[in-house]
């Protein structure tokens, strides 16, 4: 056992830190949230140079990094900083899908995933859906060698920007994975900004025609390696999240020390003095958790999951606590657009919308102990 | 004890269904129903609508033009009105600034201004907090010089709640500073359209622009502007703050969020089955509704002690505290039960989003309504305060 | 809409506060908890000599009282003082099905209830049922006109005291009452002490004989009446757990107020005194719970039972809350058994494990609900 | 960053595995397991097996006859002692004492105390809290007056655990009563055998006697049982309260405790099922294994950067708060569990419960259990107390 970071992941972290510490304030950020693209393309490019986008790819994928740990350490500092660019949907969901399981060819496109040129999206969820995994209308037809996708997919998360679209479908008793350019025909977008940041589409597949050569994975066989790459995304999300509560709490506390209330600092109060060591309390919980989860990516699939859910349902409670104690104990200035808080308490507590809440996570932690 | 209804009070709910359904237009319940930004037109509609039935003025003594409804009718309408989604009635003429006048003002100023309260021709709003003050209300800064038949105003007043709409603001304003904290401070009415009053907007974390920032720069208020006495505007804060009790629980708002929660957790998918049968949803759920059944009863309690003469300072904490909690975890449950589709922004204030986000439960902005609605736990003498005041009471005078 | 209470139940209140404030002080309650009886017949006399005992029946069943709030208000203040005595299973549970279902012979019982010479016990529950009312695998077989019973019931209040039994058995695919003395051959306790005060037992009844007369109701019918009093039962416990909660929270402000740490009372710390706000908040919501319930016993079944479902589910939570935070305010001097607090704090928390606790009616809640 | 068990590791764990089926007798087991009451003996047994082996003493220096395990070593045995269920090594003269002995103690002293602590001579007790002062430990009053070669102690400590096996106590003392709270306090050391020397028994709520007050009247010490300099025990004191945090969390106990609630709520029968399938129950349940599975890393994680180097402070805190959370929380469901049978009262204490009470699911006296672990977050420096410590190391100083 060693909870030690690599020397090189604390580099990494270090490099990272300071360049959002330095391109990345208050003002930066929500005029990027304001703007039509959702996110900063000067920024997007500042990541890839920085490496922070190889490193969340293998050696063997022309990255240098990929770890569990990896992905956690970059998110963390994206969460501090309350990024909105669109690192984990182009890198570790569709990028970790074509990593996993794409063909030769389609792995080409990794390198200018790590370059900054390319953005992707991962076209999954449907209306119906909800957070299953495997609950998939879209359907492929195979008809004389050529693939036609019909069905609609729901909150696509980068699908405006991205180049590329890995989508999901059904076939053969089970899912298929494709890799669809953004221009091909019969694809449409419907886009609207987040309310955490960033933005997400209604994607529409018409008889979307594609060759052989744009399927992932063997018909109908590509549940699993969905699992194990949104296993790493969901380590990624949480670490983000530990990040922005590292953040929320930071600027709480800055709060309670100025803050002034009959007379003196809010920080000397001990009711808000109790509820502090509380979310700190819990922050340890948390950041135990995603240990555990990134600790685990590697291990057999049962395993793997069971920790993943223990630690995203307790990231389900831990968020909603911190986010809403954070804006509590600041008071009115929390409620206000155009402070730093605001947004990032938005994405603590937004991210129990990804990738399963709470409740969901609970229900599949006791599957999967019965298991 | 009897719980049940009298002929009475089930004539005057039938009374009430009736005036909702003639009165309540479908597109405007609709807007209430999904969380949508009512317009001051809209608003404006629905008091003139309940002024011509005489129901605008539910608690104001019937000497004044109020209805002077009991606790019962009052919870009956705040119900009725619920379940059929009406718009609520903007309180800072009508239960903030009138008992106030009524108690404190002269003859004159209830003559002049309590009619044009009635009619709509004044939008009041109400200027109590400050930048700096915070929960701390008594260390406000807004000064008033007076200057022969003129006060001089000079400050800043925030959290002003559709201030952008009105024309008339009660102010807090300190005219003694040489005096201790809570004594020098005086309630004074400031016409908005006075040279050196401005507004600016505060857009909150859902995107909405609802509360507002109102400057003063050497505004010029005439003295008979004064209500009461100079120098005794606590007196009459606290008054306002502890006499409009009615509805601090939010039992009405409630009992709608209940019921949108259920119709969206039916037609949510959850795993092939509505997720209203999701055993951790349903007790979620379930936990609410046992706690909003008991707040209910809490709060009627409460206003029929107040109406025979009771004076709850302490169990309106208690209801407001409790009121919040239940309204917050209903909104919670809200953007739970849409998943994913919880997501999309909803905001006015940001371009590219006045095209229409996807809402395929028809619920309208649960995310926006969830966030929104953290400010209940905050303004108006937040939870903390709240708790500081049963402390104070209940443990002997220590705080 | 009236929350007075009639003239004569405040008198009955206030009467029965000051005998038990005047008799029943923790020294002698803690000898009444270490007595081989587990209860004091001066206090049962005295508390029927009172009129507590008939005030839970109606007029026509030679009481003077007997509604929903009758109960309510006679058991808030046998909790306040904590009383172990068994007016509950005597008076409400057996006395009640007698009252609501016995025959003219059978209910000739009730006077003798009601002048405090004559103890009940309700054997209904049994090893496998834990909560549940329909689960009742003891037998009753009827063979030349005589019954026999044979079976366990489990944790029998009362059981050691009572004169008479009423006890329930599977016959005719239902439910059947019979009333039972407590000498019959073949009735057999094994009796123990509770923890939040009081005695019961396991009792085995072994081929029990008994004649028809002894048969409280129609064969198999007898469910609804059992739900029905179970409900009156519930109010009484409730009440009786809000008069206990008023106990512990009186207890523990007196002690912040009087005990010092740091060099002043407990009473000004800010964390404490938003934690005891909360503890107060909640006791209304428990009192208001409570009203529902007893406002609604006789309303149709489904109202009811839904609203004492909610109060029930919504009293195990608050119970526990009460208790432990009483506990945990005062520290060390709450956890000795001699304490008053200990006792009334453990009558909080056990009222749990009796008549359904809060997973079990908030699971009926929901059926109810959706019924 | 790796989570897994070195070679050596494993090869321990096989040792203490072996160890503990080796040395462990079931019925030792069984009566730990049911939480039963171990007699004396019962713990000199244990104390005597591990010395045997050399593992009494897990982490005193190899100087002074330890095993100076590291961080991973006591993990592993601590978990593996909780899944056989072996008793738990009584603390205060091995983690307690010890290392204030070996700290600050003279040469002698250490000669003297310490093996005949190993060889179990002596059982030691702690006489730390006074009625008076509860978490606020400095504020104590036992007096110790210095005579010649004695000190004369006057006094009352309470709380003392296994205080009536004890034959000696390490007191804190005050010696200089003109001196502020925390000056003028020492660290003595008490023949209990000594005239003066009162204990009496405290019956718990649970009904069992583990605490006790030991009372001193004109008791005589001799100087030489001074630990390290007069005046100065806060420091030891502080020292000790800091030092022995390897158990803080309880994480072993959690762990025995969440196998038995799992092993009872598959035995009891819910409405036809195994409790285990209950939606609410499954739900509590699942919530306090997350937060154990999350507990356990947190704890390595420390217990780690304490062997680095690390001094955890504000962690100990975090960990002793999270620990009886969880551990106070499988207790409640151990006792829900079980439902109608939680009620029978299991006590030593009460006339006519020496029978046995019924126990249809083995599991022991858990509702006593439930009542005597509310202990945990008050003993040993309050929930508060520690969220206090929290506060003034992260909110900058201020408390």
């Amino acid at each position: 056992m060693n909870f030690n970071l690599t020397e090189e992941r604390q580099m990494l972290s270090d490099t990272l830190r300071r360049f959002l510490a330095d391109k990345y304030d208050t003002d930066r950020r929500n005029k990027i949230l304001e703007s039509d693209q959702g996110y900063s393309t000067e920024i997007w490019s500042g990541l890839a140079e920085l490496g922070v986008i190889g490193a969340l790819f293998s050696e063997g994928d022309g990255g240098f990094g990929g770890g569990g740990f990896d992905i956690a350490v970059v998110f963390e500092e994206l969460g501090r900083a309350g990024v909105v660019e669109p690192v984990l949907d182009t890198a570790v969901l569709a990028g970790g899908l074509i990593a996993a399981t794409g063909s030769s060819a389609q792995k080409e496109l990794i390198e200018s995933v790590i370059g900054g040129e390319t953005q992707l999206a991962f076209a999954h969820g449907e209306p119906q859906s909800r957070y299953d995994l495997d609950n998939v209308q879209t359907v492929a037809d195979t008809q004389d060698g050529a693939i036609a996708l019909t069905g609609r997919k729901a909150v696509v998360m980068n699908a405006e920007a991205a180049d590329h679209f890995v989508v999901s479908a059904s076939e053969a008793g089970g899912i298929s994975l494709f890799l669809v350019p953004a221009d091909t025909d019969g694809l449409s977008i419907q886009g609207y900004p987040l309310i955490s940041g960033g933005r997400a589409a209604e994607v529409t597949l018409d008889g979307v025609k594609l060759p052989e050569t744009a399927r992932m994975t063997e018909a109908g066989k590509a549940l699993p390696v969905i699992e194990a790459v949104m296993a790493r995304a969901t380590v990624a999300q949480m670490a983000e999240t530990l990040g922005a509560m590292e953040t929320a709490v930071r600027i709480t506390q800055e709060y309670l020390g100025t803050r002034q209330q009959f007379g003196r600092p809010l920080a000397t109060f001990q009711a808000l003095q109790h509820r502090m060591a509380e979310m700190l309390t819990e922050m340890q919980q948390a950041r135990s958790a995603l240990i555990n989860a990134a600790g685990h990516l590697e291990a057999d699939r049962n395993e793997r999951e069971r920790h993943i859910s223990a630690a995203k349902g307790l990231f389900g409670r831990i968020g909603r606590l911190i986010g809403e104690e954070s804006i509590q104990m600041h008071g009115g200035i929390a409620m206000t657009q155009e402070y730093e808080l605001a947004h990032i308490a938005k994405r603590i507590i937004m991210a129990d919308h990804r990738f399963g809440d709470e409740d969901w996570h609970l229900e599949r932690f006791l599957a999967l102990s019965a298991a | 004890m009897d719980l049940s209804y009298s002929e009475e009070d089930l004539a005057f709910r039938d009374e009430v269904r009736s005036f909702l359904s003639e009165k309540l237009k479908p597109e405007l319940a609709e807007k209430v129903r999904l969380g949508r930004g009512l317009t001051k037109e809209d608003m404006e509609y629905w008091h003139s609508a309940l002024n011509s039935r005489g129901w605008l003025a539910q608690n104001w003594p019937k000497e004044f033009g109020g209805a002077e409804w009991n606790a019962v009718q009052r919870h009956i309408y705040e119900e009725e009105a619920a379940r059929a989604d009406a718009p609520r009635i903007v309180p800072f003429g009508l239960s903030m600034l009138a008992p106030v006048l009524q108690k404190f003002g002269s003859k004159e100023q209830n003559d002049y201004w309590l009619p044009r309260i009635l009619s709509g021709e004044d939008w009041w709003c109400q200027g109590y907090s400050e930048p700096g003050a915070g929960s701390d209300l008594a260390s406000l800064k807004t000064k008033a010089v007076r200057e022969g038949d003129h006060y001089i105003v000079n400050g800043q007043k925030t959290w002003t709640t559709l201030g952008q709409h009105a024309n008339m603001i009660f102010c807090l304003v300190r005219t003694d500073p040489s005096a201790k904290q809570q004594e020098g401070i005086s309630f004074l009415l400031i016409d908005m359209d006075t040279p050196g009053v401005e507004v600016r907007p505060i857009i909150l974390l859902d995107g909405t622009h609802e509360v507002n920032e109102v400057w003063f720069t050497d505004v010029k208020v005439p003295v008979e502007n004064l209500v009461g006495e100079e120098n005794k505007g606590w007196t009459y804060a606290k008054y306002l703050l502890t006499h409009e009790r009615a509805n601090i629980a939010g039992v009405g708002f409630s009992t709608a969020a209940l019921s949108t929660v259920k119709r969206v957790a039916k037609a949510v998918n959850d795993n092939g089955k509505p997720l209203m049968q999701n055993p951790h949803f349903a007790a979620r759920l379930a936990k609410v509704e046992m706690e909003l059944m008991a707040l209910s009863t809490f709060n009627m309690r409460m206003i029929a002690a107040a109406g025979a003469g009771g004076a709850p300072g302490l169990e309106a904490s208690m209801l407001k505290i409790k009121g919040s909690e239940v309204r917050q975890e209903l909104n919670d449950l809200t953007r739970r039960a849409i998943g994913p589709y919880a997501m999309p922004f909803a905001s006015e204030a940001l371009e590219g989003s006045n095209q229409p986000i996807p809402d395929p439960f028809d619920v309208g902005d649960a995310t926006g309504e969830y966030f929104n609605n953290r400010k209940i736990s905050i303004f108006g003498g937040s939870n903390e305060i709240q708790k500081n005041i049963i402390a104070k009471v209940t443990l002997g005078g220590r705080a």
